[in-house]
Order: structure tokens, then sequence, then C-alpha cells
């Protein structure tokens, strides 16, 4: 079982050697002259405080939540629709009840203006 | 001597790779020249033939850069998200069936896999913004999470539609059902065709290409989540960023197109699943080389208020269709 | 189409949900909300009382449906003691957030959907449906405590609930992991049959036991582990408290008798001396003891009826605990104690709103000095109420106690401490009870303080008529619903 | 110091501003300082702030909630050093202010100087100077449609296809102009008194074929922006200027005419040759960005006709009605002062001089240049508070200020 | 070779025992919130180990899906309530919420 995903892992080391390889390279050919200013984070040119000021509004919050609402029913989904040829008309209403409980939740949410993003 | 499953192993996992790296980098030179014809300028000539040498140049150019790291900057994850990215788009390839039997692991769960690391491909993008420390790259970084996640729905519900009708999660075997039935985008043109244009639509947006491109929003956020990488680091994302949308083109066209089944009775094979994905490749550059870009919340909107209905419909439809009209095949062949 | 009947219940509760939501979403403010919550929980309520009444048999239910929700009269039963229980707290809720500005459809589609999540979880007969249950339950009580999202309390109590819970839910799921893994079962029959033939390594199997049953206490908000019921108790807006002393309080209950009379029934782990009646039993002293003590010392009214609601979970831990031997009569002494219990406390909780008006809401024993002279008709029901709560002749909860009592002597031996126990403990806890009492009648209020004034609200008023009902019939001609609990313990055990 | 200036009046904003329910001078203490907003710096050296500009942007989440422009980083002392050198060197260092539209910058000086020095323009010189006004406004708005197509399409994307093609057909304006002029861009062709340099033959014809090409071609850029729908998505209801507060800040040319108001100096004040032609001015009501770019678009094909009338009615007769130049103190100017003010792609550019200065009177006492792009610049604070960054970029890219010409 | 449970015995239970230790010492709400799950994904580990020691009936998986599904929607909740705090007593310590005190 565990020789199946050899290839894979073969591919992810291809990937590691590569990036480190060209770090490697980079730090080595490349100049090091590092200067208090090349150091300062880029902010148009004009003096910065870095990015702890940041204050995020809850739309962020929101959206992830809806994400795990959704992202949830693919744990469900994707054995149905794996076995669904042979599930009969059981499965069939199940799912369909299932999907629409989500269709409810996503015009409540709707409704309720968790979509209005900016303004 | 080495038994025959890890040799396999070996050769299919190392081929792949280095093919995919090679074969995105002269995908960067051809997204430049198409772009240079689209604008009337000829885009790369200098450097070999018809500037076939150019991503050469341009690794080599960025190697002798100086990598900076800023001063406030997380050193870790700053230096790790580079190669993450790459990391994650090259697994998610492992699982496409690109011959008849050519693929890397034929997994049992195909399309879950794909989506896994689809999924995971968010978090490099949010630790790059958020350990650089910067203000233009966290606002990029929050708007790149809030942009994956959402367009990680519709990607999710319209991946169902293919197994639901072929009734299994491994790529391999859609495809081989596509080769003995008919294609999912042609044929039912209802689910099909939506479910292809919606998955279409998220991997552009997964894969940040205009005109979902907020994270690496230039003109706004100046280079967005990548503005205090410099010199190869900046490379890898670049790098990432095209390898993805390969991918992306490679498992649309293998979910909705039959990868390697062949049409007009040409034998099947590795051949058509390079013509699909890279006519694929080609849409997406050309959608990107004209279209400008949406802001960050009418991307949204368009997500939650017509791409998730538009799935969880298609989902609906396409279980309807398989359970009441699974002999309506198409009059061609199929 | 009868079988159907018997789910049936719980499908109304479902759709009844989505509707309310639908109209909340689609016309903001203008539905009625509160009636329409009502309604739908007494019609669900209605269906199982039918059911229970006609007797009838699920004959024809799919095979699969049956292996995961009970379909037996102690179900049914069950169901009306919760929907009555969440019908009365909408009815609440309906004056409540009026008087407090609250209006929000929200608060019914959480009531509605815990509903639902307890009734699931007090016909579980497979682990699985009991998690669910459990989960979808609670999450909708830890959003219905912290509604008020401008209050400090709320939120705090909502936050001490929501630790303590999943906290107490992880261990109750690792407890049925493990027995999942001694047994292969997860359906409690089949753990019974196989803790029956004594299949299961012991260790496991005793392992499980405690943890189930330490996740099982904190739901029934037993001693050890009652340390969120005063905060979550008086951080809620009271409908919210209402809602959770009674139907979350009977699902608990309801799961409980099921875990260990079905699954760990087998003489191993149900024997007197090494079994789980011990440990039920010494958790139920514990309550007895220091709900009432903890009770004695408590300023404000609502405090003291969570201390009460953890003495009450005492007095029934001691019927739990005498079900492994009399096991008929125990089940049945539960499920109406479990009744008694829920309309006495929707009385008190239903006018402490009543008394409480104009945003401010009646909590201390100061704010209620006098209420009684100046209002008699508004203070009848907390006077009956706590009566009830009391254990005073007339009324169900003295039924109810003495029901319990018989059942714990007629078994002897070490149970009769027990009873002895929780006739000391109710005598000591008369004095808080009565405590209100003073206050409405003979007490003052200070030169300056509120003077409580009963508010106008239809719905208030028509629940605590409906309780008042229910309580005084139950006191005087207790036969019909003893009869009723009797039938649904019969089912229970075969 | 006397009373009055110690009760100098608090910087009020217009009583407009107050309707659009915005004050740029709000203070900000009902946000707590450390914990709300964050001050994000769109910087002098920024992508899409159309040259060296600072904007710094108080940030409640991604709404701005005031923005704060800085100017000046551009500023090259131009008034003072014209007060240096004589009126015949002026031309040059004025053309390099409005670096997209040099042609208007050098005829604003001369006609200012010669309606100081009392100079007469032939007919002839008038008619070239009208229709390289227009040639450049065509210029001008290509290359304004160009970086607003980056602005919102991002540099390697659909906005660069945009700006290469609208590059292209600039860069064939400039071929014209590198005929008569030998320049491409600073021409330094306009002297006090008319033109130095003449239009060579067959010029005309080339003039013709090229803006038919050209018009051919705008509407093929028009699917690209204005009608496509991503860009209105855009830019309707974006930035919107009122007519009241555009007039109270001074704003002109095209963001005026956007914003509902009827004024152009071509038809209402006519200087050169436009007395003899007329100018259909382009209007739109609301004012957001998407109708400055509409009123800009069709300003262009507005131009196009103009140039090609101008072009087949250019009198014969001498270009330039003073002695041409021998010595840089030819001219001399005692006492007295003139304003003279024409339409540039960007509004109204007034240049105001008083004679009588340095070098024997032969440079200007003083020379004040009133820039329409500062006064465009004005409206930013006004714009900015209730949208995104994103926004921001798109609500800078429609007001096309060029900072030559705001920091002189 | 053989199952043994015992290996992934005492892995869940290491875990679980990390979660529940990390919940009742640590006083940051977020930090309680991440051991709940830790000690959830312990029981999932657990269950899907158990199921192959009876692999007549799938239970155990199917009863780890659920679980999932159930961890994702109480840490959902639970962020809710952890963001009320924070709004009104501008940290996430547990302490901070002494209110109900007496």
């Amino acid at each position: 079982m565990f020789w199946e995903y050899l290839p894979v892992f073969v591919m992810l080391l291809v990937a590691v050697l590569v990036a480190v390889g060209l770090f490697v390279l980079t730090s080595s050919v490349g100049p090091k002259k590092m200067t208090p200013e090349k150091a300062i984070p880029y902010e148009g040119g004009s003096e910065t405080t870095g990015a702890e000021g940041l204050r995020l509004s809850v739309k962020f919050f929101l959206t992830a939540i809806l994400f795990v609402v959704f992202d949830i029913e693919a744990v469900f989904l994707y054995p149905w629709a794996g076995l669904f040829s042979r599930l009969g008309w059981i499965g069939l209403v199940e799912m369909l009840v299932f999907l629409s409980v989500l269709g409810v939740t996503l015009a409540y949410a709707w409704k309720k203006g968790a979509f209005e993003w900016e303004k | 001597m080495i038994p025959p499953i890890v040799l396999h192993g070996l050769i299919y996992g190392g081929v792949a790779a280095i093919a995919l790296l090679t074969l995105t980098a002269w995908g960067i030179w051809f997204e430049r020249k198409f772009a240079g014809r689209m604008q009337s300028r000829l885009g790369p000539t200098m450097v070999g033939w018809a500037g076939l040498l150019q991503p050469l140049a341009d690794v080599l150019k960025l190697l002798q850069k100086e990598d900076l790291v800023p001063a406030q900057a997380d050193r870790t994850l700053y230096l790790l998200s580079p190669p993450l990215t790459v990391f994650f788009t090259l697994a998610t390839v492992a699982v496409i069936p690109f011959g008849v039997d050519v693929a890397v692991a034929n997994l049992p769960i195909g399309v879950p896999w794909i989506l896994a690391f689809s999924g995971l491909m968010v978090f490099p993008v949010w630790t790059a913004g958020w350990a650089s420390a910067n203000k233009y790259a966290l606002l990029g970084a929050m708007r790149a999470v809030a942009q994956g996640i959402s367009y990680e729905i519709p990607m999710l519900l319209t991946a169902l539609v293919p197994v639901i009708f072929a009734g299994s999660m491994n790529v391999n075997e859609i495809v081989r059902w596509q080769a003995e039935h008919h294609w999912i985008a042609l044929w039912p043109p209802g689910p099909g065709l939506f479910a292809f244009v919606i998955f279409f639509l998220s991997c552009l947006a997964e894969a940040n290409r205009i005109p979902f491109d907020i994270p690496e929003a230039e003109s706004e956020l100046v280079a967005g989540v990548t503005t205090e990488y410099s010199g190869m680091r900046f490379g890898l994302f670049y790098l990432a960023e095209y390898l993805h949308t390969l991918v992306a083109s490679a498992v649309a066209s293998a979910l909705f197109f039959g990868g390697w089944n062949g049409i007009f009775g040409l034998p099947d094979g590795i051949h058509w699943m390079l013509a699909k994905t890279l006519t694929l490749f080609f849409l997406i550059t050309w959608i990107r080389w004209s279209l400008l870009r949406f802001r960050a919340d009418q991307l949204m909107r368009i997500c939650w208020t017509y791409l998730v209905p538009a799935s969880l419909a298609l989902v609906m439809i396409s279980a309807l269709w398989v359970h009441y009209a699974p002999q309506l095949g198409p009059m061609w062949g199929g | 189409m009868n079988a159907w009947l018997l789910v049936a219940p719980l499908g109304v509760l479902a759709f009844a949900g989505l509707g309310i939501m639908l109209i909340d979403a689609f016309s903001p403010g203008r539905a009625e909300l509160a009636g329409v919550t009502t309604t739908a929980l007494l019609m669900a309520g209605l269906i199982s009382v039918v059911a229970l009444l006609s007797g009838v048999d699920p004959g024809e239910l799919p095979r699969s449906l049956r292996a995961f929700i009970a379909v037996d009269h102690a179900g049914l039963y069950f169901d009306v003691v919760i929907c009555a229980g969440a019908a009365l707290s909408a009815l609440l809720a309906g004056g409540y957030l009026k008087e407090h500005h609250l209006e929000r459809g929200e608060y019914y589609v959480l009531l509605i959907f815990s509903a639902l999540g307890a009734m699931i979880l007090a016909r579980a007969v497979d682990l699985i449906t009991l998690f669910i249950g459990l989960e979808t339950m609670s999450l909708g009580v830890y959003c219905m405590i912290a509604y008020r999202r401008t209050s400090i309390r709320a939120t705090e109590g909502a936050l001490k609930y929501f630790l303590l819970g999943s906290f107490a839910a992880a261990i109750l799921l690792f407890g049925t992991a493990l027995i999942y893994g001694a047994t292969g079962h997860t359906d409690l029959a089949g753990i019974g049959n196989v803790l029956a033939a004594g299949g299961a390594d012991a260790r496991l199997v005793l392992l499980a036991l405690a943890l189930i049953v330490v996740g099982l206490a904190f739901k029934v908000s037993a001693v050890p582990f009652h340390m969120w019921t005063p905060d979550a108790y008086e951080g809620a807006p009271t409908p919210t408290t209402t809602f959770m002393a009674v139907a979350v309080k009977t699902a608990g209950f309801a799961i409980m008798l099921r875990m260990l009379i079905t699954a760990f029934g087998d003489p191993l782990s149900a024997s007197p001396e090494t079994g789980w009646p011990p440990l039920i039993a010494g958790i139920a002293i514990l309550s007895m003891i220091y709900g009432n003590v903890a009770g004695l010392a408590q300023t404000s009214v609502k405090r003291m009826l969570a201390y009460s609601s953890i003495a009450h979970a005492g007095y029934i831990l001691v019927a739990v605990a005498v079900s492994y031997a009399a096991r008929e009569q125990a089940i049945a002494s539960v499920l109406y104690y479990l009744l008694a219990y829920t309309v006495s406390n929707v009385l008190a909780f239903g006018s402490l709103i009543l008394l409480g008006s104009r945003g401010k809401e009646a909590v201390t024993y100061e704010d209620l000095a006098g209420a009684g002279r100046r209002h008699p008709l508004a203070a009848l029901p907390l006077v009956i109420g706590v009566l009830s709560l009391m254990g005073f002749p007339p009324t169900a909860g003295f039924f109810a106690k003495y029901y319990v009592l018989t059942t714990a002597l007629s078994i002897g031996g070490g149970m009769v401490w027990v009873a002895i126990i929780l006739v000391l403990s109710s005598a000591l806890g008369a004095y808080y009870y009565l405590k209100v009492i003073v206050f409405l009648f003979m007490k003052e209020p200070q030169a300056g303080a509120p003077k409580a004034v009963p508010m106008r609200s239809g719905y208030v008023a028509f629940a605590l008529v409906l309780a008042g009902y229910f309580v005084i019939k139950m006191g005087v001609t207790p036969e019909p619903y003893l009869r009723m609990a009797v039938d649904a313990a019969q089912s229970f055990i075969s | 110091m006397s009373a009055s200036s110690a009760a100098r009046p608090s910087s009020a904003a217009p009583a407009s501003a107050a309707r659009l329910g915005v004050d740029p001078h709000r203070d900000l203490s009902d946000y707590d300082p450390e914990a709300d907003l964050m001050v994000l710096n769109m910087g002098p050296q920024h992508p899409s702030t159309h040259g060296v500009f600072r904007l710094k942007l108080h940030l409640d989440g991604e709404t701005i909630v005031r923005a704060v422009p800085y100017v000046g980083y551009l500023h090259r002392g131009v008034e003072k050093l014209l007060e240096e050198l004589t009126f015949v060197q002026a031309t040059p260092i004025v053309d390099k202010n409005d670096y997209v539209s040099p042609m208007t910058n050098e005829q604003a000086i001369n006609m200012a100087f010669e309606a100081l020095l009392g100079i007469e323009v032939p007919r002839r010189a008038r008619y070239m100077r009208t229709l390289f006004a227009e040639m450049q406004r065509i210029a001008s708005h290509l290359l304004w449609l160009s970086t607003f197509g980056i602005d919102m399409g991002g540099a390697l994307g659909g906005g660069t296809t945009l700006f290469m093609h609208c590059f292209r057909e600039r860069e064939w304006i400039l071929d014209l102009f590198e005929l008569v002029t030998g320049a491409r861009f600073h021409y330094n062709t306009h002297t006090i008194g008319g033109n130095r340099h003449d239009i060579p033959a067959g010029w005309a014809k080339q003039v013709h074929t090229t803006l038919d090409l050209i018009a051919s071609r705008i509407d093929e850029y028009l699917e690209l922006s204005t009608t496509n729908s991503i860009f209105v998505a855009r830019t309707r209801g974006v930035g919107i200027l009122p007519k009241e507060l555009a007039l109270e800040l001074g704003i002109t040319g095209p963001i005026l005419r956007a914003s509902g108001v009827d004024h152009d100096l071509r038809r209402d004040a006519p200087f050169h040759a436009y007395d003899e032609i007329e100018v259909k001015v382009q209007t739109e009501p609301d004012g957001d960005c998407l109708s400055r770019a509409l009123v800009r678009v069709r300003e262009m094909k507005e131009s196009i006709r103009l140039s090609k009338l101008l072009v087949d009615g250019i009198p014969e007769g001498p270009i330039c009605g003073a002695r041409p130049i021998k010595n840089p103190t030819q001219f001399k100017a005692k006492e007295g002062q003139a304003y003279v003010a024409l339409e540039t792609p960007r509004g109204e550019l007034g240049t105001y001089v008083i004679g009588g200065g340095k070098n024997k009177a032969a440079s200007p006492y003083r020379l004040k240049i009133r820039p329409p792009s500062l006064h465009a610049l004005s409206a930013l604070p006004y714009l900015l508070p209730g949208h995104s960054i994103s926004d921001t970029v798109v609500i800078l890219g429609s007001l096309d200020p060029i900072m030559g010409e705001a920091d002189r | 070779m053989e199952f043994a449970i015992g290996i992934y015995l005492a892995l869940a239970s290491a875990l679980f025992g990390i979660g529940a230790i990390g919940f009742l010492l640590r006083r940051n709400a977020l930090i309680q919130l991440m051991s709940i799950e830790l000690m959830l994904n312990a029981v999932n580990v657990l269950l899907v180990a158990f199921n192959r020691v009876h692999p007549e009936n799938m239970a155990g998986q199917v009863f780890a899906f659920f679980v999932i599904a159930i961890a994702a929607a109480e840490a959902a909740v639970g962020l809710a309530i952890v963001i009320s705090l924070f709004r009104l007593k501008q940290t996430v310590e547990t302490d901070s919420a002494d209110e109900l005190r007496y």
C-alpha cells in the first residue's frame, strides 16, 4: 500500500532539491551587502511602522466560517458521489435534502448580508 | 535488485517533476512571446533563437541577485513560503494521468487529493504575506486567503460532477469512463459544460490569474504578497504561479475533456493530454492578456452570489441526470 | 403510514427550523416568530402524545432508520417533555426578548435546532447519533447564552459553558471510542450483548464507563462537574436558562438511562458493589448536599435556582442509581420526575421574567421584596413553582420526590442511607425556597430600589398558566401521567 | 502681530463638502489612535501614483477614513527661475512643466508675453497653434487611457495590452510633430509673436491619413475599456465629484465637464483660431470615474474632427509677427501685467506675468502659473473617504494629474 | 505484519493527554480551543485504529467523519464567542472573564 505513494515522494524530493539548490546558488553567487536601509519594509519610500497596526474587519472571519460550512460538506459529498450509481433513489433523495439544507444556509447568509464585502 | 514498483516510482516521479518544471519555464517563454504578439511587439528575441533561451537567462539573472530578508520579517516563514508554493503545486500533479496508464501515482482518492493540495496552496501565500511584516503584503495576504478559500467552494462542488458521472474518485477511472462514454464537458450540455466553466474560473482564481489576481495586484498593493521578495525567491513564486496554471489546465482537461482520450479515431495517448493542456494554458494566457482586474469585493460577490449557488444546483442536476437519464448518450460515438 | 408517526416530530422540527430561518431572513422583524416557534414545538409534542397514546407499533420503519433512532415509547415520552419545555421557553422568550429589545429571529432558530438536538440525543441508540445530538443541542445553547452580545456576563457565561462543555464532550467521545474499541459495536444494544457475553477487555470497559459517566454527569450538571452551571444560568437570558434547566437536563438523563441500562446493563459493569451504581449514588449524594448547601448562601434568585437544579439533578441521580435493580419502577420515577421538574422550573423562571419589567430583570431577592403584596396575582405562579420545587404536597414536585423515595427504599441496603440524605437535603433546601415567599410577602423594598412591576406580555402569561395548570394537575391527580411514564419504562426495557 | 492673525479662520471645508458628507479635515478623535486606524502610505515611489506623489491614507479595515495628499516632490522652482531668464529663454523651461502636452505649455507662456508686449500673432501662426494644441490633446488623452488601463489591469495583464496599443497611436502623432519641429517631445517651436517652424509640404496629407487611422483604432480600444464590463464595474459610481464641490475647488477641464458643468475655454473664451471653428463641448452628468473616462474619449474624437478641419483651413502668410530673435534681451517690458488662460487637456492653464524685472526689464518681474492638475489633486481628500485601496488607484487615474505641472 | 493496536492507543492517549493538559493549564482562550481540537483529533486516530481491529463494519471511520464535521462546527461557535469576548474586554485571556465571580 505504501509503495503506491513512492512516486509522489520522489517528485516532492525533486521539488525540494530544486528549491534548495536555487537557494544555495543564490547565496553563493549573489552579493551580500546588507544595509539597514535595505532591511526596512518597503512602503512607497516613506517611513513606515511595519504591519502591526493592521486592524482587520470581521468579514474575513465571516468568509472563513462560510468556507468551513461548505468545505466540510465535501467530506460527506465525495463518498456519496463515488458510490452514487450503486445507491439507488434513497441516496439521491438523501443528498438532495442535504444540498437543499445547504441552499437554505446560503440563502440565509446571502439575505443577512454576509456577502456585502466593502460598502 | 530494486523491486519494479520502486523503479516505476523513481522513474515516473523524477521524470514528471523535471518535465513539469521545464515545461513551465518554456510556458513562461510562450506567454511572453504571445503577449508580445497581442501587443504588436516582438517579445523576447535576443537570447537564443527567437528568445527560446530567455527563461534560462531569467533564472541566471535572478540567481545573482542579492536575497534580502527584511528586519522585522519572521525569518523561517519568510524563507519557507516560496518553495512551499512549488511543493504543493507539484504534489497535485502526482494524481493526473498523462498517458493511458502513465500516472505518477494511480491513487484511488484522486479528486480529493487534487482539491486538498489546491486548498493547501492558500497557506504559503498567507505565510509569505504575514512573514514579510509589510502592510501591503499583509493586505494582499488577507485578500489572497479570502479569495483562495472562497473559490475553493465552487471548485470543490464542480469537481464532484465528473465523480458522479464516472462513479469513482480515481482520476484515471474518470478518464477511462470518458473514453468509453463521452467527454463530460461536451455531454450532457447542462451540467457538463457549466461545471467545466465554473471549475475553470475557480482554477483561475486559485492560481491568482487575471481577472482574479488581487493578491499580486501590482497597481494597488505594489506587488501584493511578494512585495518584500527579491531575487530567486520571487522567481520561485513566479514559477509556482505558472506551474499552478499548467496543473490547473491539466486537471481541467483530465476531468472534463477526457485526458488521453483521442477523437477522430486517432490513437489515445500522452500527446492528446498535452494538446488539451496546452490549449487550456493558451486560453488562460489569452484571458490574462486581455482582461482588466476585478476589485476585491466584486470578486467575492461573484464567487458567493453566482458561482456557489450555481455549482450547488449543478451537483443536484447532474445527480438527477445520472439517476434518471444515464442512457441518454450523445449522438456521436460515446 | 402511521409507523412514520414515530419519527414525525423530528421531521416537523427540522422543517420548522429551516422555515423560520427563511422567514427571518426574507422578512425580518415582521413575522411573529415566537408564536410560529411555539406552534411548531407544540405540534411536534402533540404528534408524539398521539403516537404514545395510540400505541403505534414501529413495524414497517426501514431497518437502517431504527438502527440509529429509538422508536420506542420512552423516546416519545422524552419528545413530549422536551417539546413542552422548549415550547414554554419559546413563549417566555417571546415576552422577554421584546421587553429587553433583543427581538431578533435567530433566537428562535437556535431554540428549535437545540430542541431538535435534544430530541435526537434522547432517542440515540447509537454512539454516532448520541454525539451528533449532544453537539447540536449544546452548540445551539452556547449561542443562546451569548445572545445578549453587549453584556459581558452573558459572553462570560457562554465562554465558560462552551469551554467546559466541549472539554466534557471530548472526554465523553474518548469514552465512546474506547467502548467501540472494546466491543466493536457502536449501537448500544450491540455493546450490551458483547458486554453480557463477557467478550470485551475489562480494563478498557471500566475506563470507558468512567469517562462516559463523567461526560454525562457534566451534561446534567452533577456536582463534581457542575462549575459551569451557576455562571451559565445567571449569565444567560432567562428563557435560555429555562431551556437549559429543562430540555438539556431531560436529554442528559434520557441518554444516561439508555447508556447505563442498555449498554452497561450486564451484571459485571452494573453490579451494586463494583459497577456504576455506587458511582452514580456517590455523585447523587454529593450533588444533593452541595446543591442545597450552596443554594442557602445566594442573594440572586436566578443563581439560587441554578443550585436548586444541581440539587434536583442529585435527586434524579438517586433514581438512576437504583435503576440497576428495580428497573421499571426506577425508570418510571425518573421520567415522571423530569416532567414535574420541567413544568415547575418553567413556573419559577417564568415568574422571574414576569416580575422583571422595563429592561430590568428581577434577579435578586431585594428585587422581589414586597412584590407579592403589591401584585398578588403576578406573584402566585412564583409561589406555586417554588412550592413544587420544594416538594410541597399538593404539587407535582412532591409526588415526583415521593415516587423516587419509594423506589429507593424498595431496594433497601445502601440505598436507604441515600434516601435519608435525600429527605434531609430537600428539607435543607426548603429554606431558600421559602426565603423567596418571605421576600415576596413579608419584606419591604429598600427606599430607593426600583419596585418590580409585572410586565404586560400575553406569551409569558399563557406559558405560566399552562405550566401552573400542569403542576397542580400532576400534583392532584398524578395517575394518568404515572401510567404514561410506566408504559414508556416498560417499552424501554423490552 | 495683530489680533486678526491670531484668530486665523480654521480650515473650514467648503459648504458643498458638508453636503457630500465628507469632511476632509475630520479629526480622528472618535477612533482611538492605536486600536482602530491604520496609516498606509501610498508613498512617493508607488507604481500607480502617476509620478512622484504621496498619499497618506487612514484606513479603518479596508475602507479609507481620511486621505492626506503630499505634493511637491517634483518642485523645480520654475517661477523663480523665469525671473532670472529673459522672455525669449522662457519657452524651453516651461514646456517641461506638463510633460504630457508640451505644446499647450509653450503656447500659454508665449501668449502671456505677447499680451504683455502687445504683439499681434499672424493668422497662419494662430491656425498652426490651434492645430498643434488639438493634436497634442489627442496624444495626451491616449496616454491617459493607457495609464488608466495599467491602473486597473496591472503591469502583467490586460491593462498592458491597452497601454501598448495607445502608445503606438501616440507615436504617430509625435512623428507628425517631429516632421514640423524636428523634436518628438519638447518642441520649443513657439516664440513670442508666432511659431518658428513652418509646416513642410505634404504634411497635411500625412495628418489626414494618421488621424483616420487613429479614429478607426479608438473604437477598437473602447472594447478594452469603456464598454468592457469589468472596466465599467470598476469605475461606475466610484469617486463621485459633485458639481458644486468641483466649482469651489477650482477644478477645470474634463473633470469639471464630467461633473455636468458645460465650461470650455475653447468655446467660452476663444483664443488662437478657436473663434473661427465651432467646438462641441462634451459633458457627462454624474461625475464618477466612468463619466470622466467617457468625456476624455469623446474629446479625443472631437479633437480629431477639429484637427482635420484646421489642417485643411490653414491660410497662407507669415508665421511670426515679431522680428526674428537675435539676442536674448531683444524684448523689454518696463511695466504692465497680463493674465492669459487657455484650455489644455487637463483644464485651464493660466499664466500671469508682470513686466519690469531683471536684465534691464528683459525678464518678467514675477510670473505665476496656475496648474489645473493641482486643483484636480485637491479633490482627493473629498473623493477618497469611503472607498477601498483599489478604488484609490482608479480615482487617482481618472483625475489624470501630472506631477511636473502640479509641483512646478 | 499483525496490526499492533497498542501503538495507536498510546499515540491517541498521549495526544488526548496533551490536549487535556493544554486546556487546563493555558489561560488564552484560543489555545484552549486549539487543545480541544487536538483532543477531538486524538479520538479520531483512536476510532480509525479500532476500525482496523474490527474490520467487519466501517462504523469507526464513519464516526470519524462526523467527529471532523462537528469539531469544525464547534470551532466556529467557539471562535464566535471568543470574538464577542474580545470585543467587550479587548483580550482573550480567560482570567479577564471574572464578572460572575461570587
